[in-house]
């Protein structure tokens, strides 16, 4: 096996290359770079231009827990979320009517 | 030892289970390192017996015969206890030994030696012994016998922390699933016995005509492995399992639940390789779409670190039941985009193994520093434990897909292979891999960055070590993937594709 | 538990180790076997648990779980025995030494002598079985004990 | 048809086994229930392997030409009992350990691990 295909992954319809990539995000890393050496400079550590800003609030902990992200992504999966939560009941007659309701579907499908 | 590897690899771990409690009296030392000793050999085993397969073809090996090759008795009928083990056999003992090398020193320090670390170790190698039989069994009873040792192990260790309340719940609740599902198994095996009077998987194999007893029994078969397997909506116990059992254990349930699925691919591929219609790939692909959408959405909604990255390793589990369903759908009428597809789900197994594992080691760290996995309270441990926050990061990235790291390689072959079929499955699962980046993504910035939080132990080199390696693992994969894909996945995803007669031939002859 | 009980488990105690101990002797000529053997014998320690409550035997227990692993040791132990030829393979029988007479054809009372390895997993199956079943019985039996009281 | 009737009593237990399962809420009652299906089964197994007017398969005991069951299901069905005692008492230990932390073996109420 030649050294390039070792590295490539043929598909069928194309291939993928991981160093082709690799090239690709450093050239995005490099052009990332510039524009941010180009901002400003002023910034000074340990004044109150350090602290994170949370809604223009002064906050004593500014500590984010992971339940507090992506507030409005869940809140707009929320009627999704509470169906399939309600699915998952943790009551286990449940999961074993799954299990025979499966089981029929299963019988269903093949001998039909 | 060469011919002998595939069985020492069984008897070896169930020989060193029974005697670890008897170990543990003379010195603990002295079973830490009996217990990683063990691991060791039966990760050498399977890569020797790896290595003979990928380069002779399918082996054979008959337990109680005059000699490990005599399959046939006397009037050519295969009576005996045989393991044979083809490609796609070796490829699954491979992730078991490699994932038992990764597990067994993660769990030297990691259980208190007062929360039963002897129980812990007799258990874990007794599932390991299980998975690598259900891997290697050539028969369909002692595929029974050891899906009710991986069973009845893999309980014992969810269970295993009785003082809480979550986690015998969890066991009691996985125990009832995996008994129906294992009785089922057994009543679709009594179904063929009572049909053509064998066990043999390629006897069964050349024997089936399609008959109306042969669906019932696919039936049963199909019903009882998808509930192992965790294919949504028979996944409700694999969250719970995954979530409650110690961390360092749950790899070897991950692995427990994809030598299941490979269970299901050998009874689909090989048993039935010769009657199967498209129907059943349909299935497989349908349960497979169910499993990785709802599991990644609940994933979303989780309050706790360690029932977040289950429900991610359950919505892996529908990337492979995806990849092998194409295969299966479009074996007969388009077998080069079959061969892609197989080739995806079963590489997918490999990484999922890597990348799943390590988030679960990532887990248990966090765990153990701070005594909680409540995602409410967790935060700002990047400070502290920069490796694994970076551990954490990288496999979640692999999970979500992330070029160029080893998910993306596998789930790029899904996804073309898939395409051929239909874009919706396509776009169903890129959109499965969104939902898990956002999700991970938000678990990471919950647990590891912020203010800094102090962590009082240091973390011990058993806990890196491990986690080093699955990391190196992760991106290796990721970098060159074609070789691994050569060398590895192809002569299992071949053994599924075309593999049948091969593997009826060992044992049958002609 | 009464006296009628207490003394009737006195008497019947051996008798039920000793057909358990019977069975699994027999395992390789008659119907029966380890697990036959070693559940009628783990029967005799769940009678003593009825009879003299759970508090009698729970100092054994490191006893009785020392005992299951080396059943489990001896078994896969045996397995080894055969690695010359394959796995499992029976070495002794036919070889004239222990369990090693050649087993004899027609109808015939049968040779305890014979079936090679088959007799020695047996007993290592038994005692497995005694001793997994009654730490079982045991274990249910302090449950609850400490519990009701 | 008096022939099939063993199958038929082997169905009716599986049913009752799994009809245990989704309508009864009592733990004990879950774990005789996979018991029932556990028994049905077994009782498939051996009547898969009886021959009309068949002996028991000892060859020591047997007159000569005379038809014997089949051992391998009687082995088979050995194996599963053993394997059955092993995953019964399992169960049976975590629903001991269940009842003493949440003091019920209601399965409505033993739903800590639920969403």
């Amino acid at each position: 096996m030649r050294p390039e295909e070792s590295i490539q992954l043929i598909t069928g319809q194309g291939y993928w290359t991981p160093l082709l990539w690799m090239a690709a995000a450093l050239g995005t890393l490099l052009l990332a770079f510039l524009f941010w050496s180009r901002g400003r400079r002023g910034y000074k550590r340990g004044t109150e231009q350090d602290l994170p800003f949370v809604s223009g609030e002064k906050v004593e902990n500014p500590r984010l827990a992971a339940t507090h992200l992506y507030w409005g992504f869940a809140e707009a999966l929320r009627p999704v979320l509470r169906r399939l939560g309600a699915w998952h009941s943790g009551v286990v007659n449940d999961y074993a009517a799954w299990f025979v309701v499966i089981l029929a579907v299963i019988f269903l499908l093949i001998m039909v | 030892m060469g011919t002998h590897a595939p069985i020492l690899a069984i008897a070896v771990p169930l020989l060193g289970g029974f005697a670890t409690p008897l170990v543990a009296r003379i010195s603990r030392v002295l079973r830490d390192f009996w217990v990683f000793a063990i691991a060791l050999f039966v990760a050498v085993c399977v890569g020797f017996v790896a290595a003979q397969v990928f380069a002779h073809g399918v082996t054979v090996y008959v337990l109680g015969g005059r000699t490990p090759q005599e399959t046939l008795a006397p009037g050519a009928f295969p009576i005996r206890i045989m393991l044979t083990v083809d490609g796609m056999s070796a490829f699954m003992g491979l992730i078991a030994g490699l994932l038992a090398l990764v597990a067994f020193p993660f769990a030297l320090r990691f259980i208190p030696e007062e929360e039963g670390k002897t129980l812990s170790f007799t258990l874990s190698l007794l599932l390991l012994a299980g998975i690598v039989g259900l891997a290697y069994t050539g028969d369909l009873f002692n595929f029974f016998v050891f899906l009710e040792v991986t069973s009845i192990a893999a309980c014992g260790l969810i269970g295993f922390r009785t003082w809480t309340s979550r986690a015998p719940e969890a066991a009691f609740k996985t125990m009832l699933l995996y008994a129906l599902s294992g009785l089922f198994f057994l009543m679709a095996v009594a179904f063929l016995y009572g049909e053509y009077g064998a066990l043999n998987l390629a006897f069964l194999s050349r024997q089936l005509r399609g008959s109306a007893l042969d669906r019932v029994a696919l039936a049963l078969f199909l019903s009882g492995l998808l509930l192992k397997v965790a294919a949504a909506p028979l996944h409700f116990w694999a969250p719970d399992a995954y979530g409650e059992a110690p961390a360092a254990k749950t790899l070897l349930l991950v692995v427990n639940t994809q030598v299941s699925l490979y269970g299901l691919w050998r009874i689909l591929f090989t048993l039935y390789g010769g009657v199967l219609d498209a129907g059943v790939g349909w299935l497989v692909v349908a349960m497979g779409l169910l499993t990785m959408v709802v599991a990644a959405v609940m994933a979303v909604g989780q309050q706790d670190l360690g029932r977040l990255v289950a429900y991610g390793a359950v919505s892996q589990i529908g990337y492979m039941m995806l990849g092998v369903g194409v295969g299966l759908v479009t074996l007969a009428g388009r077998p080069d985009y079959a061969l892609v597809a197989l080739k995806g789900g079963v590489f997918h197994m490999l990484n999922d193994a890597l990348t799943v594992g390590l988030l679960f080691l990532c887990v248990g760290a966090v765990e153990w520093v701070r005594g909680t996995r409540d995602l409410g309270e967790l935060g700002g441990l990047g400070h502290g434990l920069p490796e694994v926050a970076l551990f954490f990061l990288l496999a979640s990235l692999a999970l979500a897909g992330i070029p160029p790291l080893n998910g993306f390689a596998s789930k790029i072959l899904i996804y073309h292979g898939s395409f051929q079929l239909s874009p919706i499955l396509t776009a169903v699962a890129v959109l499965a891999s969104i939902l898990l980046l956002a999700v991970f993504a938000r678990a990471f910035q919950g647990v590891f960055l912020g203010p800094r939080v102090e962590v009082k132990p240091e973390l011990p080199w058993s806990f890196l070590i491990p986690m080093i390696v699955s990391a190196v693992g992760i991106v290796v994969l990721g970098l060159v993937p074609g070789f691994f894909l050569e060398q590895v996945v192809t002569p299992a995803a071949e053994a599924l594709w075309r593999g049948r007669h091969l593997y009826l031939a060992a044992v049958l002859g002609g | 538990m009464t006296v009628v009980v207490r003394t009737i488990t006195r008497v019947l105690f051996p008798i039920a180790l000793a057909f358990g101990a019977y069975v699994i002797m027999h395992g390789h000529l008659t119907p029966g076997g380890g697990f036959q053997g070693g559940a009628v014998a783990a029967s005799a320690l769940a009678m003593v648990v009825v009879a003299f409550g759970a508090g009698s035997l729970a100092k054994r227990k490191g006893l009785l779980s020392g005992l299951e692993s080396l059943g489990g040791v001896a078994f896969a132990a045996l397995g080894f025995l055969g690695l010359g030829v394959t796995f499992f393979a029976n070495v002794l029988a036919g070889a004239g030494g222990l369990f090693g007479n050649p087993v004899p054809y027609g109808p015939n009372p049968g040779d305890l002598n014979t079936a090679g390895t088959l007799p020695l997993m047996n007993w290592a199956v038994g005692f497995k079985v005694l001793a997994g079943l009654g730490a079982a019985v045991l274990l249910f039996a302090l449950f609850g004990g400490e519990h009701d009281r | 048809m008096i022939g099939n009737l063993p199958f038929v009593v082997c169905m009716i237990l599986v049913a009752l086994g799994l009809w245990t399962l989704v309508a009864k809420r009592n733990l004990i009652k879950l774990v005789i229930g996979v018991g029932l299906i556990q028994n049905g089964v077994n009782l498939f197994l051996v009547a898969l392997g009886y021959v009309r007017g068949g002996i028991p398969p000892i060859y020591t005991l047997a007159p000569a030409g005379a038809p014997m069951v089949l051992p391998t299901p009687q082995a088979l069905t050995l194996t599963s009992i053993v394997i059955g005692v092993a995953t019964t008492a399992l169960m049976l230990a975590f629903a001991v350990v269940i009842y003493r932390h949440k003091g019920t073996l209601d399965a409505r109420k033993v739903r800590e691990l639920r969403g």
